[in-house]
């Protein structure tokens, strides 16, 4: 509203300066990083000719596939004002299920799909003692986190299942046509999510339980039900990307994922959806993963030491939000 | 006679043992408009959620066409054509205002897709039909709480519904909308629809009512046809238990200096060079249309809306206000006409909204003195009748009247020299409101000077001393004391000119 | 209460040694692990067994716990080598035997060290490589992916940047962050396109290597080899496959059984070396199906 | 409220009833996990011998000193409806900070003041941005927790500063009478917390802001100011608990604390502050450090092994909330 405002001032002073101003506008105003992605990117390749490459964005995209993955399902919790600290676990988890599964001699297909299903169950679970008990995802999540864990632990006595299978390999390295298996994977994943959230009734159901639940209530949506299917959902695309991540790996390992979980709320939230809930766009989240992915990848092409590795990433991502955040208050002053 | 659509049978309600409601019965014939009053508290709003099953009833029946509904909730009654415009507004500030017209029930296409296209083509239509100008793609964060209130309306009346329960659908409009509305509820009455109307406001009762049924701490009172209700004093007298001896308890006090001067406002798109004073003891009345401006004078001179150009002055100095902080230095005080968003603390208890801008008083050493905050806020429940267990209760579970009552005590014990009330007896009963207007009146007396935003035209004539009207974001005119008529205030509200 | 419970163990006179690890989250500690458990049942000792995983925090409080429970030793793997000082010294003045075991921990109160000498290991390798550059004779870049907070992985570094100074047909880069393995595996993939000709991969441990393994793999780069340590069935046969050109083998279950030894004979009373080395052995093609089965 | 319902209800029909039922409900209803609390310390004692002794439970509160100190900072942090990521890296922070000083000769009570006053400074600049900059807390602790963490590591290039002075070495384990030091701290900072959240403006504001920021404005309150004030008076405190952990190890490694925020935000909201802000309470979070420090003790007396540990501790995780949630539902009801 208030841009169309400003932009209506704009109109009776310069009829040229509107198109540009407007078009700026619409970009901007997709995610909440936009201007710190694009100037990231421009910044990296300017001062490296090995980012700005087809073979290195392939790189990139391909690295960010899991953390994107993830990243998706994480926007659909969010929204609704809930957490999951177990993602890493379940990418542990589904990771060593797949790869149990093959080495014993299930079919691959097959295999994916127990995955997939066992990663739903993970979350339907979760997402009824969420949505019957009243128990703080924060705290559901977290127990998960361990329990889950535990289990990926135990079940495989601490040492990765190897899976040596070519065609498993292919998900996670493979190509269709010139593209990578796993981007064509993502992409997919993500324009699911996408049109989900955005263009079907179940995701406005999300967004207006993330906003008022209790108006959600009154107005007839079954609250629990619609929470339930967002964990239980949730947990069927963690496993996708825990099995993305098996072939990439070739393995499926304990350790694979732990920590992860972190990256992924914090590619949702660089990608303007509120913590609290309410509010998000997965568009906005694939780009809070492209300034987390370009970030590492441009800081192991600059070769810069791992000390300061730490310190430079902490310090773009506060300046990529603050740049935004400049954006967003000299738009709410006009 | 028709038979009844809907029947409640013996209902009790009780909250963690204390009961809201006790034994209540109502029968609801198709095609009437049935009014339900009682004072703020008296579980009006109560026994309504029961209907729509947004509480789950403790004991008791309720029936459908005659058939009985076991486990009545949200999604049930819906089912049944039961809709509810609830006393708090039920708005996603972040979905689109026309998403929030379709809540739970967005059109889609053929794929299951969202059909954007036809729901805000639908918004806009219904809009259209209610005279109202609203963007159906705005965000709802960004409209006036009048707005959202219409949004409710919109709603309710996309859903085709059989049964519309309004639960003080125009505590927040202003005479226009109000017109429309009650206009609304005559078509809707002649399409067969049945509704529940509850309002403080006594005029509307008897404007589009055929039976009234009235409710007193919870308990049944009586139902009637309103041809049998005499006036507007016999019904409030069913409702307060007493006869009230006047609603508006203005005490005529001699008016002082002039202490707040305010020239040239302006604010672009909002406000347009706006002038006027107010003096000590004074109340001045602001009256106007929805979205005329008036709560952004408030706003501005509560240091809330950044004005592009003009003064303000108090006591003939001018004044910077930057933000609520210097605004309470210099001894304003403002109720906000959005009490859930801008004014409640809501978990936290009704002392400790009572006491929130005025902790500063009760501090001593480090510590808050909390026997000194307790008996403040003890003293404030008395005063204003608010009705809660203890002051030690989690505010939000209380009426929205009785939150309203205090809000205003936070703002009494202040003790401002300038205190601005935007829409004070938003959702407030008939005789809760004669306390307030005393309560105020006392203030004036005292020497504050008082400016109040009201759009019951009724209160603005009852209480005023001296009324601007605004319109569209200009001061339309000022009204001198026996200039103040419902006439007058419509007229230049509307753009007309008076006849001196 | 406390006191009955001591006497309670005397009475069925079994030894407690209590073991803090690092983290049984790696193979190479599970071994570890393993050696301990198979030379504790030999002895007859009841063993228990803590996993701080990688807290320091989590560490200290175990060791207090033991103290609690009175075990007769301790085994100590720390997760840092001075944190740990304050609690063991605490346990030492209660009479406690200390045994460190791969990490070194400077203090009076430490009986003895088991492990691998892990800077002269680096250095093995370092001289390893120079060898074999020497006999190839051209210039070689080296990538490094190591977990720079480990205090053990920077002595492999510094071990094997000792062993090339001063020579100039290696060029090493900076450390790039690598320790569980798929951030090692991105990290490669990065490091091959800005540097696609880099000639080695210097991986510090366990993961970092099988993470460095799946890039090249997955790339299938044959050009850029891997040199690091600690061997697993997965990387020796990324050694068969020419994948990786040679690694340094420690022998965590040996380390874990002489730790456990070494315990017993201080609660014997028996004076211990400062130092208990257990040698390494350099793993490349020639010798890895001597030590790893097909 | 309802505890005098319903312990009316019983008063007439059972006078000695009441006094024990309302005893219960009193303990019950002080944190959120009061009742799981109960269970464990009841299970612990009777499972092992080794867990009910003067000599254990001091051992326990020892060790659970730092966890506390920082969760108390938390709570104020999350009733603003903040959060931080970063408390792990301000202990290694500090506790780098307080030993270098000392190594370089700095009088320990100076080095001491002086890293209190980096900490605090650390905190505002935080509270600073996310105030004033409109930057989710979130991301900005995020950024911060890996510039700290550069920031320790750099400065120490990776290596403990070891501090062999026997003084500082009694923060962390030395004893005042009969009680260790780190108790007694753990202690004045617990108390120092509730009447500053409990009894002074100060802490009403924190609650208001945390539940509707804008009638907290509405009211005068500097909610910058506040907010600022929260982070920088947590920042002071998170650095005393790096110092205690720092004493406790004799040395300053910035590998210390490294992911003890987490611990620290599970203790608050187990202690039942609302995550999303405006309640909460220290005495809830005393419960919720309690929970995590006794269960952590009794797996390890009772040598559960680790994978095991991983799922037990998840378990009883759920468990304690679950019960609580239970009790609050019958009260709902009611
Ligand atoms: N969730 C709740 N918990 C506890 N008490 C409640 C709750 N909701 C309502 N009450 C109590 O029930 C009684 C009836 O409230 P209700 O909202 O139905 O009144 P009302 O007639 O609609 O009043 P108003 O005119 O002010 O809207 C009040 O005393 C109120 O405090
Ligand atoms: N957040 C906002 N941003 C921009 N414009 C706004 C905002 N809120 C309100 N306005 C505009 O300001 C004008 C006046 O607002 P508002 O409806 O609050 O006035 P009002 O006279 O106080 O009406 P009422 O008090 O009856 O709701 C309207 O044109 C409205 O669209
Ligand atoms: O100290 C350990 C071991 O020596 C092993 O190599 C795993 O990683 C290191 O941190
Ligand atoms: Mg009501
Ligand atoms: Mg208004």
């Amino acid at each position: 509203m208030l841009k169309n405002n400003s932009s209506s001032i704009e109109m009776s002073q310069n009829n040229k300066n509107i198109n540009w101003k407007n078009t700026l506008f619409v970009i901007f105003d997709k995610g909440s990083t936009t201007i710190g992605l694009a100037l990231l990117f421009i910044i990296m390749s300017i001062i490296t000719t090995d980012f700005l490459t087809v073979d290195n964005l392939v790189n990139v995209m391909r690295q960010s596939s899991v953390l994107c993955i993830m990243a998706v399902a994480m926007t659909f919790i969010i929204i609704t004002g809930g957490i999951d600290l177990s993602a890493g676990s379940q990418l542990a988890v589904s990771g060593v299920a797949v790869s149990g599964l093959i080495v014993a001699g299930v079919p691959i297909p097959l295999a994916i799909l127990l995955t997939i299903i066992i990663g739903g169950l993970i979350g339907l679970f979760m997402g009824t003692v969420i949505s019957t008990q009243n128990i703080p995802p924060f705290i559901v999540t977290l127990a998960m986190l361990t329990i889950l864990s535990g289990i990926a632990f135990v079940y495989t006595e601490g040492t990765p299942i190897v899976v040596s299978d070519a065609v498993f390999r292919e998900i996670g390295r493979g190509f269709i046509g010139p593209i990578p298996t796993a981007i064509v994977i993502m992409i997919i994943v993500a324009i699911i999510g996408h049109l989900l959230l955005s263009h079907t009734r179940f995701g406005r159901y999300v967004y207006t339980i993330g906003d008022n639940e209790e108006a959600a209530r009154l107005c007839g949506i079954n609250v629990k039900l619609v929470k339930t299917s967002v964990y239980a959902f949730g947990g069927a695309i963690m496993a996708i990307a825990g099995i993305v991540l098996a072939s990439r790996l070739s393995s499926g390992s304990p350790n694979a994922g732990t920590g992860s979980e972190l990256d992924a709320i914090a590619a949702v939230v660089l990608g303007g959806t509120n913590l609290f809930g309410g509010e998000g766009k997965i568009s906005g989240t694939l780009m809070g993963v492209a300034i987390i992915s370009i970030l590492n990848n441009g800081l192991n092409l600059l070769n810069v030491s791992s000390y300061n590795q730490l310190m430079i990433k902490g310090v773009v991502i506060l300046l990529a939000v603050w740049l935004n955040s400049i954006k967003a208050r000299r738009k709410a002053s006009v | 006679m028709n038979s009844p659509i809907i029947e409640l049978k013996h209902i009790t309600k009780s909250f963690s043992g204390v009961k809201a409601l006790t034994d209540v019965s109502l029968t609801v014939h198709p095609g009437s408009v049935h009014a339900l009053v009682g004072e703020n508290g008296a579980g009006k709003s109560t026994l309504m959620k029961i209907l729509t099953g947004a509480y789950s009833k403790s004991s008791g029946e309720i029936f459908y066409k005659g058939e009985k509904v076991e486990n009545m909730d949200p999604k049930t009654s819906k089912k049944l054509g039961i809709h509810c415009i609830y006393q708090e507004l039920n708005v996603a500030n972040y979905l689109t205002v026309a998403e929030n017209v379709f809540l739970g029930s967005q059109p889609v296409n053929k794929l299951g897709l969202i059909d954007w296209k036809q729901m805000n083509q639908t918004a806009k239509e219904i809009f259209a039909s209610l005279q109202i100008n609203l963007d159906p793609k705005q965000m709802a964060k960004d409209i006036s709480i009048a707005q959202k209130q219409m949004i409710e309306i919109a709603r309710a009346i996309s859903q085709d519904a059989k049964i519309l329960i309004m639960d003080e659908p125009t505590s927040s409009l202003s005479e226009r909308e109000t017109e429309i509305l009650l206009s609304l509820v005559t078509e809707l009455k002649n399409k067969g629809v049945s509704i529940l109307y509850i309002s403080h406001r006594m005029d509307e009762i008897f404007k589009v009512c055929d039976t009234v049924t009235v409710l007193r701490d919870g308990k049944y009172i009586k139902s009637l046809p309103m041809s049998e209700v005499k006036d507007v004093d016999s019904l409030v007298e069913l409702m307060v238990n007493r006869k009230m001896e006047s609603y508006f308890n203005k005490i005529e006090v001699p008016i002082g200096e002039t202490i707040l001067d305010v020239q040239n406002l302006s604010k672009t798109g909002v406000l347009n060079n706006i002038n006027f004073n107010l003096r000590s003891g004074e109340i001045l009345g602001i009256a106007g249309l929805v979205g005329s401006g008036r709560t952004e004078i408030a706003q501005a001179l509560f240091g809330m809306l950044k004005k592009d150009a003009g003064e303000i002055l108090i006591d003939n100095k001018k004044v910077e206000i930057k933000g609520p902080s210097d605004a309470i230095k210099l001894g304003i005080g403002f109720v906000t006409e959005n009490r859930k968003e801008t004014g409640l603390v809501l978990k936290q208890t009704v002392r400790d909204n009572i006491s929130l801008p005025n902790l500063r008083k009760y501090t001593t050493n480090l510590f808050i003195n909390k026997k000194a905050e307790k008996k403040e806020s003890e003293d404030y429940k008395k005063k204003l009748n608010i009705k809660t267990r203890s002051i030690e209760q989690t505010i939000s579970t209380l009426s929205g009247g009785n939150q309203q009552k205090a809000i205003i005590s936070r703002w009494m014990i202040q003790e401002p020299r300038i205190l601005i009330l935007d829409e004070p007896c938003r959702g407030v009963d008939v005789g809760a409101k004669a306390e307030i207007f005393a309560q105020i009146s006392k203030l004036a007396e005292q020497g504050v000077g008082i400016i109040m935003i009201s759009s019951e035209i009724a209160e603005i004539v009852g209480m005023s001393d001296r009324t601007i009207v605004m319109r569209e974001g200009t001061l339309a005119g000022e009204l001198e004391k026996d200039m103040i008529t419902s006439d007058n205030i419509l007229k230049l509200a509307f753009g007309g000119g008076i006849s001196a | 209460n406390v006191e009955k419970s001591g006497s309670d163990k005397k009475e069925d006179g079994k030894l407690t040694i209590g073991v803090t690890t690092a983290t049984l989250r790696h193979q190479f500690f599970i071994d570890i692990d393993n050696g301990m458990k198979k030379a504790a049942e030999e002895a007859g000792v009841e063993l228990l067994v803590n996993d701080p995983n990688l807290d320091l925090a989590k560490q200290v409080s175990s060791i207090e716990d033991y103290m609690q429970k009175k075990v007769d030793a301790l085994v100590v793997l720390a997760v840092d080598n001075a944190g740990v000082i304050p609690v063991i010294e605490e346990a030492k003045d209660k009479g406690i035997p200390i045994i460190t075991a791969d990490a070194v921990v400077e203090s009076e109160s430490v009986d003895t060290f088991i492990g691998t000498e892990n800077y002269e290991a680096g250095k093995q390798l370092g001289e390893y490589l120079k060898n074999k550059v020497e006999a190839d004779g051209k210039e070689v870049e080296v990538a490094v992916v190591t977990h720079e907070q480990s205090f053990v992985q920077k002595q492999r570094l510094e071990g094997l940047k000792e062993a090339l100074k001063g020579f100039d047909k290696v060029k090493i880069l900076n450390s790039q962050p690598g320790y569980d393995r798929q951030k090692s595996m991105a990290t490669v993939e990065n490091i091959l396109q800005a540097n696609p000709h880099v000639d080695y991969i210097y991986a510090t441990a366990e993961n970092s290597v099988l993470g460095a393994l799946a890039a090249l793999e997955s790339a299938n780069n044959k050009h850029t080899k891997i040199i690091g340590f600690d061997v697993t069935d997965e990387a020796a046969e990324g050694v068969r496959e020419d994948y990786i050109l040679a690694m340094i083998q420690q022998q965590p279950s040996k380390i874990g059984e002489e730790s456990i030894k070494a315990a017993l004979e201080a609660i014997n009373g028996k004076k211990l070396d400062k130092n208990i080395s257990v040698p390494v052995i350099l793993i490349d093609k020639e010798n890895v199906d001597e030590h790893f089965k097909k």
